[in-house]
């Protein structure tokens, strides 16, 4: 694995082979991740994939991210994160083995990684060869006419499983996805809030602190609390403004006090 | 050598003639005349000739090289006509209604009809439980024990058979119908974690990477 | 005596057997299992036997027996294909992504989404499986048995018959890419049990190819 060639790679490219690195990064959008850019850049070694100088390989591909960081192409986290893991590997392979170190050796992360590749092509290959078969509808033909002698008519409903998954997909996604409808989970809306102080008006007799009218349980996570008070708030300025209430606060941030209006005591 | 090339040349021998008609009537959604035989096969070819021999090759057999006007076909021997009795049959697709019941019905086996209708958010109509019992995907299950005793369906042996599962557990579940691309990705906006979705946290694939 | 009548004491003699199974076949345009062979014809009729008479008559004929999985089907010739130009029938151009997604199912079956992912080095994206489930050409195996429960991949029959493929174990190549190990579940070194690694201790598809 000890291949320096890479060192002198960069003097040596010839000017075809800069050409294709520059149609690389061109292309990259035409990459699908950075195991098929991998590949791409394995097959300018022309060897045997198991044989794949790693160390090489991984300089590649770092120059390549050089590259198209230089030209402000955006890439996406994956490539990135491989960039991450390969330059780990290249320290990894170029540094002499700690005795201490119990993880896998980097000959052993480079042989998979040669190995995926190596998958990865021979999948490809097995793709094209698949599609090199003779088709059906292509090459060779069904019976253009089924015969069918009407004596005994049978309907026979059928459906695919997709088209049942499809159909339990869009009900539960119906569910999901109500238009402008949020799972209004630790939110307490103005219109509870004001259901519930109408109800609980008639027994403000004296002045009492708002927060002594949150519902039970609401004052216990910070988020619930903050969104029941402001509903709350927002509440009984409405029901104020409707002279269904007053209001008194001492001072700024003290606590706001409400009570119920009563004729007889005029208004403070 | 191929046909095609020797059909620059010659016409390809007789026999070759003849597999050709063979193949084309069989592909061919309508009888076919002698000229268009012609103008499918290569130059030089005598279709009528190969026919011939085509014909007297399917004396007797299970299928026949009948004459329909002007044209030509194969056609099953008459004396077996009974054996396509049970080929008629028409395939209609499921209504919309019965398919969501019956989705709903597989998913969330036992369920009542109440329970299905909550889900689908409308009535169920008569018919279309009637329809499914009668095609045997659904049966009738154990009685709820609750107020009522409500009766519940299940999918049948004869529903695994028909969409090829194993068992009613390999029913592709939420996670797997969003992993297929069957489900919008996007979580709903603010949405809890419910039994569904907990274990719908998808391993991204930069994961693979990090050896 | 008609073979209806005959069948009342007898099965009929296998020439006729034959003829009932030629007329079947070519009656249908999806490929017919034994099973249901036998349903259509006569009791005590033994399709098996009669096909293998009927395979032989075919040899080299314009339209063939071919074996497609588990059932039969009449099809053409593939060298007369140039001649049914009109038949052919234009496929959905498949994507890349999807052309190996459904490669690597093939090869690799039962396969889970993660594997494909593993293998192809990016997420599969929305519609390439949907596609082709909905092609059927691919459909869900069972689950594996791991954490998680992830479903599998496996082709159907409909995707052997479109490749002229008598079974799954007839991919080409497939011999020399299991022998060169390509299709080992190979986790990568090191790995703790992760989600991703979840399954590496499944059995792959090579056990689905071990008679």
């Amino acid at each position: 694995m000890a291949d320096r060639d890479w060192i002198d790679d960069q003097k040596d490219q010839s000017v075809s082979e800069r050409l294709a690195a520059e149609a690389l990064i061109v292309d990259v959008d035409g990459f699908e991740g950075p195991l098929d850019l991998l590949l791409s850049l394995s097959r300018s070694q022309k060897v045997d994939l198991r044989r794949i100088s790693v160390l090489q390989l991984a300089e590649q591909y770092m120059r390549f991210v050089d590259r198209a960081k230089l030209l402000r192409i955006e890439l996406a986290a994956d490539y990135l994160v491989m960039a991450a893991w390969l330059a780990y590997l290249k320290s990894r392979l170029l540094l002499p083995p700690d005795p201490s170190d119990e993880g896998p050796s980097a000959e052993d992360l480079a042989a998979h990684l040669a190995f995926q590749l190596e998958r990865l092509q021979a999948m490809r290959e097995a793709a094209a060869r698949l599609l090199a078969r003779d088709q059906r509808g292509r090459d060779f033909f069904v019976r253009g006419q089924s015969e069918q002698i009407v004596k005994a008519r049978k309907v026979v409903y059928s459906a695919a499983l997709i088209d049942l998954m499809r159909a339990y997909a869009r009900i539960r996604t119906r569910d999901e996805f109500r238009p402008f409808v949020m799972d209004r989970h630790d939110v307490f809306t103005m219109e509870q809030a004001l259901e519930r102080m109408r109800s609980l008006i008639g027994y403000a007799g004296d002045w009492s602190d708002l927060e002594s009218w949150m519902p039970e349980g609401w004052d216990a996570a910070p988020m619930r609390k903050r969104s029941s008070m402001a509903a709350h708030f927002a509440a009984i300025l409405e029901m104020a403004k409707r002279g269904q209430i007053e209001i008194r606060q001492g001072e700024t941030f003290a606590p706001i006090q409400i009570r119920r209006p009563d004729p007889a005591r005029g208004a403070e | 050598m191929s046909e095609r090339e020797q059909s620059l040349f010659d016409a390809p021998p007789i026999a070759e003639q003849e597999r050709m008609v063979e193949a084309i009537l069989f592909a061919s959604t309508e009888p076919m005349t002698l000229a268009e035989l012609e103008r499918r096969m290569p130059h030089g070819c005598d279709p009528a000739e190969a026919l011939a021999y085509l014909r007297r090759r399917y004396e007797g057999r299970g299928v026949r090289v009948v004459r329909v006007g002007e044209a030509w076909a194969f056609r099953t021997a008459p004396d077996l006509g009974y054996l396509m009795q049970k080929e008629v049959i028409e395939n209609r697709k499921l209504s919309r209604a019965a398919i969501e019941t019956l989705a709903i019905i597989a998913y969330h086996q036992p369920v009542t009809r109440a329970e299905i209708e909550e889900i689908r958010g409308v009535a169920v109509s008569r018919g279309t439980v009637d329809q499914l019992l009668e095609m045997e995907w659904i049966r009738f299950g154990r009685r709820r024990m609750t107020p009522g005793r409500p009766v519940t369906f299940v999918v049948t042996e004869g529903f695994l058979d028909h969409f090829g599962l194993e068992s009613a557990r390999d029913l592709p579940g939420l996670k797997d119908l969003r992993a297929a691309g069957l489900l919008d990705n996007r979580p709903a906006p603010g949405s809890l974690v419910t039994k569904d979705d907990e274990d719908e946290d998808t391993t991204g694939q930069s994961e693979l990477f990090e050896e």
